[in-house]
């Protein structure tokens, strides 16, 4: 069993490495939010399997739960920032966002 | 029930493989969406049912485990549909056939 | 005792972060710095876990997760930048980062000096911190023994630690808070974000109102049970904190400042240190050294073992509420740019 | 050589903190600043984990089992817990040093309508 959770682990370390490329090539910031936010979702998951593996899921379940219940705010947080601020632009094109 | 919980551990991988080629490949940010948002709060809910049947434990424990797939299952949404709100309230431009 | 640390999972966590923290630095758009930069922390946080610091990926995760990445968001917020200027200056880049390298290469020089990495011999691991291992149940009767060592046997240090919190948010306050009145004459508000605006998303607002009980239960059940798993007041405290924050971003900030008004704030954040104070205080005045639970033993119930228990407990309740209420505090003075009326 | 491979978690530290560093003394620009100081301050918080690490110990909470039949507790079961402890009020205290940068940040684009340095200096001397 602890085989297949730590290769199950290894391979959703990897997918998340190419969650990853959205987030860094992300032409706008709400694309790298979406990749961000499924890698918090798949924290959770990961931090269930490193309970797995130490043999003591209980002591790391309260760490997930804490992880599910807190991991969306940021994205209502971006939500509230762009209802009064309509500044989404590619990054390689400037155009008229006021630039610091 | 063992069995059940390798299956469905590796029905969720191969789900968040989805997710993570979804998010790859997508046009806009509207398609990435509709990708990771779906992908990824089914694939994290049949990952962690699969800890559930795989691993022994105490009733509270997967009582706990529950209680994080609810919270996934109210908060993941939810986030998706901030985000998507956001992008919309932001100006994301949807894609066409006809765009390059 | 299937006991296995997981070195492939945390080798391979370890790179990942590098990887974090240099995309959140050369991604020229603040918002998405930020945003990557909480990506950092789950990471952070995976590695702590890995490591078996329950407590401390405990930390890492409300913090990363609830309210870092909302801090900056909120100034992103209210000052308007978007996107990083493009400036030359390559040079001088390039002359830090040889003088960042050369710093580094004298750190690097002393790799072979330490010990192995996860050998139980090290100097560290076998001085002083077996004492604790050893004795915190029979001194403290309490079974995580990160708890004990963090309010008992060094209380001091987190005493000073809750009051470095404490300080924060004063001069948080006392740089950020403006005068209402005044600022009409003085300056035009550079945000002209509207009020409470009906159009905002019904199902957010249910969904928060829906998960917020929960979060506070959480929390309440995490600076409780911190005796027996992973938790305590600083954790409790930044939950709770953020449960009230997500309040305030999804309905609006005046819904927050309804129920707790500017005053009551600042009050309850000094009341935890306070609270944190006055028991080793009353040590004091029962006899013992200051924060000495035990001695407390004649007012709460128990053995003197108990007594210590017992004298953590409160302890935490104290570093909770300065916890708490710093974060909303500074929130609240980060998101409105001081002014307490409007914001993210 | 050898020595790289065993102390690896030491090269990830110096490394942590030599991007922070460079990200605190380099970027021009004073959000990106404040995102260095806590690369900087995890890489710490990396080296005190990671030096009180064990192989093949748990996490250092005592198990009911343990507590009950009053068996002898192996030291080297548990991960160090010192280290932890100092390592925990540190990422709390950060978050709040965090917020104190930010609200100076604010401040000072509300002075300058501007995060960075080069055009804060040049308004200066104006």
């Amino acid at each position: 069993m602890n085989t297949f959770i730590t290769a199950a682990g290894v391979a959703l370390i990897g997918l998340m490495l190419l969650v990853l490329i959205r987030a860094i090539k992300g032409p706008t910031v709400i694309d790298r939010l979406v990749a961000i936010n499924v890698i918090g979702t798949k924290s959770i998951v990961l931090l269930l399997f490193a309970g797995i593996l130490f043999g003591q899921l209980e002591m790391f379940v309260d760490i997930a739960l804490g992880y599910g219940l807190l991991n969306y705010i940021v994205s209502i947080a971006a939500s509230r920032y762009y209802q009064h601020r309509k500044s989404l632009e590619p990054e390689h094109s400037p155009g008229g966002s006021p630039v610091s | 029930m063992g069995f059940l919980g390798y299956i469905l551990i590796s029905t969720g991988l191969v789900f968040f493989l989805g997710t993570t080629i979804g998010l790859l490949r997508f046009p806009d940010f509207y398609t990435r969406m509709h990708a990771a948002g779906k992908g990824d709060t089914l694939s994290t809910v049949m990952i962690l049912l699969g800890c559930i049947c795989l691993v022994s434990m105490s009733w509270l424990l997967a009582l706990k485990i529950l209680l994080i797939i609810n919270f996934i299952f109210i908060g993941s949404p939810t986030a998706t549909h901030a985000m998507m709100d956001a992008g919309n309230k932001a100006g994301a431009t949807p894609w066409r056939k006809d765009s390059k | 005792m299937s006991a296995l640390p997981i070195w492939q999972f945390d080798v391979l966590l370890l790179m990942l972060v590098l990887l974090f923290a240099v995309v959140a630095l050369s991604i020229r758009n603040l918002m998405g710095a930020a945003v990557v930069f909480g990506a950092y922390s789950f990471m952070m946080c995976l590695i702590w876990a890995g490591m078996g610091a329950v407590d401390v990926a405990f930390t890492e995760a409300a913090v990363g997760a609830g309210v870092s990445t909302v801090f900056v968001v909120s100034t992103l917020y209210n000052t308007g930048a978007t996107m990083q200027r493009r400036t030359g200056g390559l040079a001088f880049k390039l002359f830090i980062g040889v003088v960042v390298t050369v710093a580094g290469a004298f750190l690097l020089s002393a790799l072979p000096d330490f010990p192995k990495w996860g050998a139980p011999d090290s100097p560290v691991n076998a001085t002083v911190a077996p004492y604790y291992i050893l004795n915190t149940f029979e001194d403290a009767h309490v079974h995580n023994i990160v708890t004990s060592v963090l309010a008992d046997y060094r209380g001091f240090d987190t005493l000073l630690e809750t009051t470095v919190v404490f300080i924060a948010c004063i001069a948080i306050y006392s740089i950020m808070r403006v005068d209402n009145a005044k600022l009409e004459t003085d300056e035009p508000a550079i945000v002209a974000a509207p009020r409470y605006d009906p159009s905002d998303s019904l199902i957010v607002r249910q969904a928060s109102r829906f998960m917020v009980p929960f979060m506070q239960l959480f929390a309440l059940y995490v600076i409780a049970h911190g005796h027996y798993s992973p938790g305590g007041g600083f954790q409790g405290g930044v939950i709770l904190g953020a449960s009230l924050i997500l309040l305030a971003i999804s309905f609006d900030l005046k819904f927050l400042l309804r129920q707790w008004s500017e005053k009551t704030l600042m009050l309850l954040v000094a009341a935890g240190v306070f609270l944190y104070a006055a028991v080793g205080l009353a040590c004091v005045f029962m006899g013992g050294n200051y924060l000495d639970y035990g001695f407390l033993d004649s007012v709460l119930p128990g053995e003197r073992d108990m007594a210590r228990s017992h004298g953590i407990l409160l302890v935490e309740i104290g570093v909770g509420i300065t916890v708490m209420f710093s974060m909303i505090a500074i929130h609240i003075n980060l998101a409105s740019n001081g002014r307490f009326d409007r914001g993210l | 050589m050898e020595k790289l491979i065993t102390n690896f978690n030491y090269v990830i530290v110096v490394i942590l903190m030599m991007i922070g560093l460079w990200a605190m003394l380099a970027q021009k620009n004073l959000i990106k600043k404040c995102i260095g100081m806590p690369i900087f301050q995890t890489g710490i918080i990396l080296f005190f984990i990671s030096i009180g690490a064990k192989n093949k110990a748990k996490v250092p909470i005592l198990s009911k089992f343990v507590v009950e039949n009053s068996s002898a507790i192996i030291v080297n079961d548990y991960a160090n817990p010192l280290t932890q402890i100092l390592m925990l009020t540190a990422i709390v205290v950060g978050v709040a040093t965090l917020g104190v940068g930010l609200a100076l940040a604010q401040k000072i684009y509300q002075q300058h309508s501007s995060f960075d340095e080069d055009e804060i200096l040049e308004n200066q001397r104006k």
